[in-house]
């Protein structure tokens, strides 16, 4: 499986350099389009690992909604051409530190609990497998998502809406 | 996907030399062919004119002299323009249109990629061209373009909905989210008992049928909801800034997802590549599934060209209440019935 | 759904629009004949026929033109470029005086300038300049516009004899002098 | 720039800031300014209309003309009154005989003579003509402003055939210079009443499809129902005229009520009203209006008096001193001119009071909340000819 390995490489550093410059960028829509390329990655991510499903909702839910979402929001807020000044956070300090706190933490168990175990290589994950697990095993903390995905929905509404004057 | 990409030499010349020519193909001929026959010609009918005459025989080669005239403009970038986004927004669109011919089955054997959530793969990547939209819109430093782009985004986002939606039915109905599975579905369904024609999901699913050319025309914003690129009033929208070349990518993503849109339609509801009196598995369908499935594009794509040159366009608030109060409803009253029906049949 | 009706009769017009032009034979011979069902024409191919009163350029005979300049000064936006001098002609009857004629030298029309507006050819006393439907004459320099008198002369050819006048006119139908 | 002297300075400087009040862009807090025009698709011809937008809000919006201004009524003090004909009917360049008509009338109101009967037959005939060329466009053009594509073409299809009739009697499709004082140029050709009827049936049908094809549809009706509408009092306040007033409810028509020199009260007609007043309303009176002119014309036709089509008029025409007002319903709607003479070969001043000046005074009132889309189509139906606002 050598053509997996390499492009896994050719992914992961695409996305690194994509992640990186998402928050170096002065441009506020050049970070939101450099996003695009991560999210894209790790959809590419998800297809090299067989779960074709995990992978295309990646595209339609991040890139496809999300995403512009965000880009929308951010070119009706007059997101202006060229590079910005004050686009940089004051204190960046913190957040730094608990970014690479948290990457640490995750890399670590995550190294931990597959120590030596090697990933599955020629197993397809289809639709019908996840719908399978999704409606059975993961039946009530699915339901509990989108429950609170609901609650969630109703307080955007309620935060968005204006009192009539 | 795995087995795609073991890697030996066969692979990478089935792809290179045998897949992507074809899809290229797959993509530019029934585009040309679309704007050729329809926009060129049987628009010019319905205006009582005869439309291009000159290049070949009765304009046929007109379309490529538009092509020729458009590799030869100047390659325009407003001077205030975020350069490197302006120039990659037009591939982006064309790549959306590009990646959704692959999940296109035009036979038993004749596909490139036998995914297993086939449509649900045409779904996403036919939303990435929003991306592609918005920085076209927004790149260009012009108000025009930046309205025609937000307007662009804001009706691509809500007609995703109804035509995913519009989807669903088709998909509860045959089972599966393989494109090729929806065919053969269709092939070997039976009406009442009497399978003479199989199952085109048109008799079903007319209401999703409905629904998904709505939602169709709305995604390749032709009349009557050309609001983003409305010619009166914003120029040409996203569109306003550009030449030449990159003008001519947004042509080809605009008409080619127009052929890709309806060779989806013409798999989902009305069987794809089988015809009637044919076994479903018969080699025979290799050869002349291309044919039969570009025939039923046509027909399809007629529908939208039709619409397009008879309707005045939505204003944008309209549109939205359409979508979301209208569409939205009816599709998921349509999977609710589909469903009951399914379960209880 | 009361919305269906209109869209669909705006759907039925443009059909029907469109079987009348690809099949002006009707539906009974389906031959798909666009050329004629069309109401537009292929311009250098065919050519249009314009009614016989079209203004498309001025003609000039120049034998009736006697240098009298009413056209010149009548014109709107001095488009008329006339010059000409007398000279003695020989006479009518044998023995008599020599008759004194103004001869035209120079009769121009800068047709960039021209309004076709008509006044030139109705002020004409004496019958010399007639409006002819042709209207091929573009140039690629705006200089060769200026048409002189022998260009304009060649129009006469085209000039179409006046036509009946309908019923209860006191017109009456001029002549063509050719 | 080189400035040499003061006063080249000062004037320099006084030019700027001339542009400077129509090309600033004011972005406020609020939302931004869009400049349609002076070349946009919508404004067919080079008016501009600086809207200030609050997102896809009108806040204000002000026209702006003069991109076409081509000195008429000055150049009408230097032209003879038979050049002038030619002149002013590119005013509305659509319905061009219709200009060239209320001139006529006060230079003959002034020289007190009157056409003869079958003049003044064939003059309405063409005046209706050209009425029905002019709105026949404004119907498939109100079509495309709202995005459908195809009715103008069927527009400009059987215009083309009314067109033809004016070109067969007067020569010109588009200026036909036909009219005189006392008179007319020209008789009409032989056969040109049975074409003329062809050409109105042709209309007719024309007028049933864009019935069906833009009026009953509902997308149409949802663009333009309520959208712009003009109470009666406003729309009479601001000065509009024509159809535009007509749309609003308030019946009036200049043909009927103040009609000089043309033979309507020979006809038996009616004008159309619409009380909603809203772009609806306007399209709908146009439409009515071009089949009650093909009813006119239809009755007309048929009722030609025989006799001569000149009055007796000196060869050089000199106007005697004096001040005279003629207006008729143009296409457009009021169209005037004052007319005033020193007794010489060319008139001392014209004024000349064209119907789209008059009707896009009104953009700044009714342009105020709407959407962006409504601009477009407020705007086209209030229909105006860019030659006819700045002459």
């Amino acid at each position: 499986m050598v053509a997996q390995n390499v492009f896994f490489a050719i992914l992961a550093i695409l996305m690194i350099v994509s992640a990186l410059k998402v928050v170096t960028t002065k441009n506020i829509v050049h970070a939101a389009l450099w996003l695009v390329l991560v999210l894209a990655g790790v959809a590419g991510q998800f297809l090299l690992l067989g779960a074709e499903f995990v992978g295309v909702t990646q595209i339609l839910v991040y890139i496809g909604a999300v995403i512009v979402l965000l880009l929308f929001g951010v070119m009706l807020t007059k997101a202006s051409i060229g590079h910005e000044e004050n686009i940089n956070m004051p204190n960046r300090v913190l957040p730094a530190v608990i970014g690479t706190l948290m990457f640490a933490v995750m890399s670590y168990s995550i190294i931990d609990s597959y120590r030596g175990e090697e990933l599955p290589k020629e197993t397809v994950t289809s639709a019908a497998m996840v719908s399978d697990s999704i409606f059975s095993d993961f039946i009530i903390p699915f339901e509990a998502v989108s429950v609170l995905l609901l609650a969630a929905l109703i307080g955007a509404v309620v935060i968005a809406r204006k009192e009539p004057a | 996907m795995i087995e795609l990409l073991a890697l030996n030499p066969s692979w990478w010349q089935e792809t290179f030399l045998i897949k992507v020519p074809i899809g290229l193909l797959a993509v530019l001929l029934p585009a040309g062919t679309i704007v050729y026959l329809y926009l060129f010609k049987a628009i010019s009918f319905m205006q009582s004119r005869l439309g291009p005459m000159e290049a070949g025989p009765y304009g046929s080669l007109q379309l490529l002299a538009e092509v020729g005239k458009w590799l030869q403009k100047e390659d325009i970038f407003p001077s205030k323009a975020d350069k490197f986004v302006f120039a990659a927004a037009p591939f982006v669109v064309l790549m959306s249109t590009f990646l959704l011919v692959v999940v296109l089955p035009a036979g038993p054997d004749a596909l490139f990629v036998d995914l297993d959530a086939g449509i649900y793969l045409a779904m996403a990547v036919s939303s990435v061209s929003v991306i592609g939209i918005l920085m076209a819109g927004w790149s260009s430093a012009n108000k025009y373009s930046l309205l025609g782009g937000i307007r662009a985004a804001g009706q691509l986002i809500a007609y995703e909905l109804p035509l995913i939606l519009a989807v669903v039915g088709v998909v509860i109905q045959a089972g599966t989210m393989n494109m090729q599975g929806i065919v053969l579905a269709q092939a070997e369904g039976e009406i009442f008992g009497w399978g003479g024609i199989g199952n085109p999901f048109i008799l079903t699913q007319f209401i999703g049928f409905f629904i998904f050319m709505i939602a169709v025309q709305a995604e390749l914003t032709q009349a009557p909801f050309d609001m983003p690129v409305a010619e009166s009033e914003l120029v040409t929208g996203y569109l306003t800034e550009y030449s030449g070349i990159r003008f001519l990518l947004f042509f080809i993503g605009e008409f080619a997802s127009a052929g890709v849109f309806s060779a989806i339609a013409a798999v989902l509801f009305f069987g794809g590549w089988y015809v009637p009196g044919i076994d479903a598995g018969s080699q025979v369908f290799n050869v002349i599934g291309p044919l039969v499935l570009a025939t039923k594009t046509m027909l399809i794509a007629f529908l939208i060209f039709w619409f397009r040159f008879t309707f005045p366009r939505f204003r944008e608030d309209q549109l939205q209440r359409l979508a979301w109060k209208f569409l939205i409803p009816l599709s998921l009253a349509n999977i609710a019935i589909t469903g009951v029906l399914k379960v209880a049949v | 759904m009361s919305q269906l009706p209109g869209i669909l009769k705006g759907l039925k017009v443009t059909f029907r629009t469109m079987i009348k032009t690809l099949f002006p034979g009707g539906l009974l011979k389906p031959i798909p004949k666009p050329s004629e069902g069309a109401l537009t024409v292929q311009y250098p191919h065919v050519k249009e026929a314009p009614p016989a009163r079209a203004r498309g350029v001025i003609a000039l005979h120049e034998g009736n033109c006697t240098a009298c300049m009413l056209c010149a000064r009548e014109c709107p936006d001095w488009c008329i470029y006339i010059e000409g001098h007398k000279e003695l002609a020989p006479p009518r009857r044998e023995g008599g005086k020599p008759r004194q004629v103004n001869a035209l030298d120079r009769f121009d029309i800068d047709f960039s300038l021209c309004m076709f507006c008509g006044i030139c050819v109705e002020v004409c006393p004496f019958d010399a300049l007639f409006w002819t439907p042709e209207y091929e004459f573009s140039e690629l320099k705006l200089a060769d516009m200026l048409h002189d008198k022998e260009r304009l002369g060649e129009w006469m050819e085209t000039v179409p004899d006046f036509e009946e006048y309908e019923d209860g006119s006191e017109q009456k139908v001029r002549k063509v002098p050719r | 720039m080189s400035v040499s002297t003061e006063s080249e300075q000062l004037a320099y400087i006084a030019s700027q800031a001339a542009d400077a009040r129509v090309n600033v862009e004011v972005e406020t807090d609020e939302g931004m300014t869009l400049n349609l025009g002076p070349q946009h698709p919508a404004t067919h011809g080079t008016l501009r209309i600086v809207a200030k937008l609050d997102g896809e809000k009108v806040v204000a919006a002000e026209p702006i003309m003069g991109y076409m201004h081509r000195g008429y009524e000055k150049l009408t003090e230097v032209r003879t009154y038979p050049q002038v004909t030619t002149l002013i009917n590119r005013i509305d360049w659509l319905g061009s005989f219709a200009n060239e008509v209320p001139f006529i009338l006060a230079a003959e109101q002034l020289m007190e003579v009157e056409a003869p009967p079958r003049a003044q037959w064939i003059r309405t005939i063409l005046f209706e003509l050209s009425r029905i060329a002019n709105v026949c466009l404004f119907l498939g053009d109100m079509a495309v402003q709202v995005g459908a594509t195809t009715p103008v073409f069927y527009a400009f299809r059987d215009r083309e055939f009314v067109l033809n009739q004016i070109e067969r009697v007067t020569g010109g499709r588009f200026h036909p210079n036909f009219d005189r004082i006392g008179g007319l140029k020209d008789d009409l050709p032989k056969g040109w009443i049975e074409e003329t009827r062809g050409a109105l049936d042709r209309m007719k049908s024309f007028c049933d499809e864009m019935e069906e094809l833009v009026l009953g549809n509902e997308i149409f009706q949802a663009r333009t129902r309520n959208i712009g509408v003009i109470p009666g009092d406003i729309a009479l306040s601001y000065g509009l005229s024509g159809a535009n007033l007509r749309a609003s409810g308030v019946d009036w028509d200049i043909r009927r009520d103040a009609n000089v020199g043309l033979v309507y009260d020979q006809v038996d007609w009616k004008v159309w009203t619409h009380p909603d007043g809203d772009s609806f309303a306007r399209f709908w009176v146009r439409l009515q209006e071009t089949r009650e002119a093909c009813n006119i014309i239809d009755q007309l036709l048929g009722t030609i008096p025989s006799g001569p089509i000149m009055a007796k008029v000196p060869r050089i025409i000199k106007v005697p001193a004096g001040e005279a007002y003629v207006a008729t319903e143009n296409p457009l709607g009021e169209m005037g001119y004052y007319v005033v003479s020193k007794g010489d070969l060319t008139p001392f001043r014209v004024k000349i009071r064209s119907a789209s000046f008059s009707n896009m005074s009104i953009t700044p009132w009714v342009l105020k909340d709407v959407f962006v889309p409504d601009i477009i189509s407020i705007l086209a139906s209030l229909y105006f000819i860019l030659g006819d606002i700045d002459r």
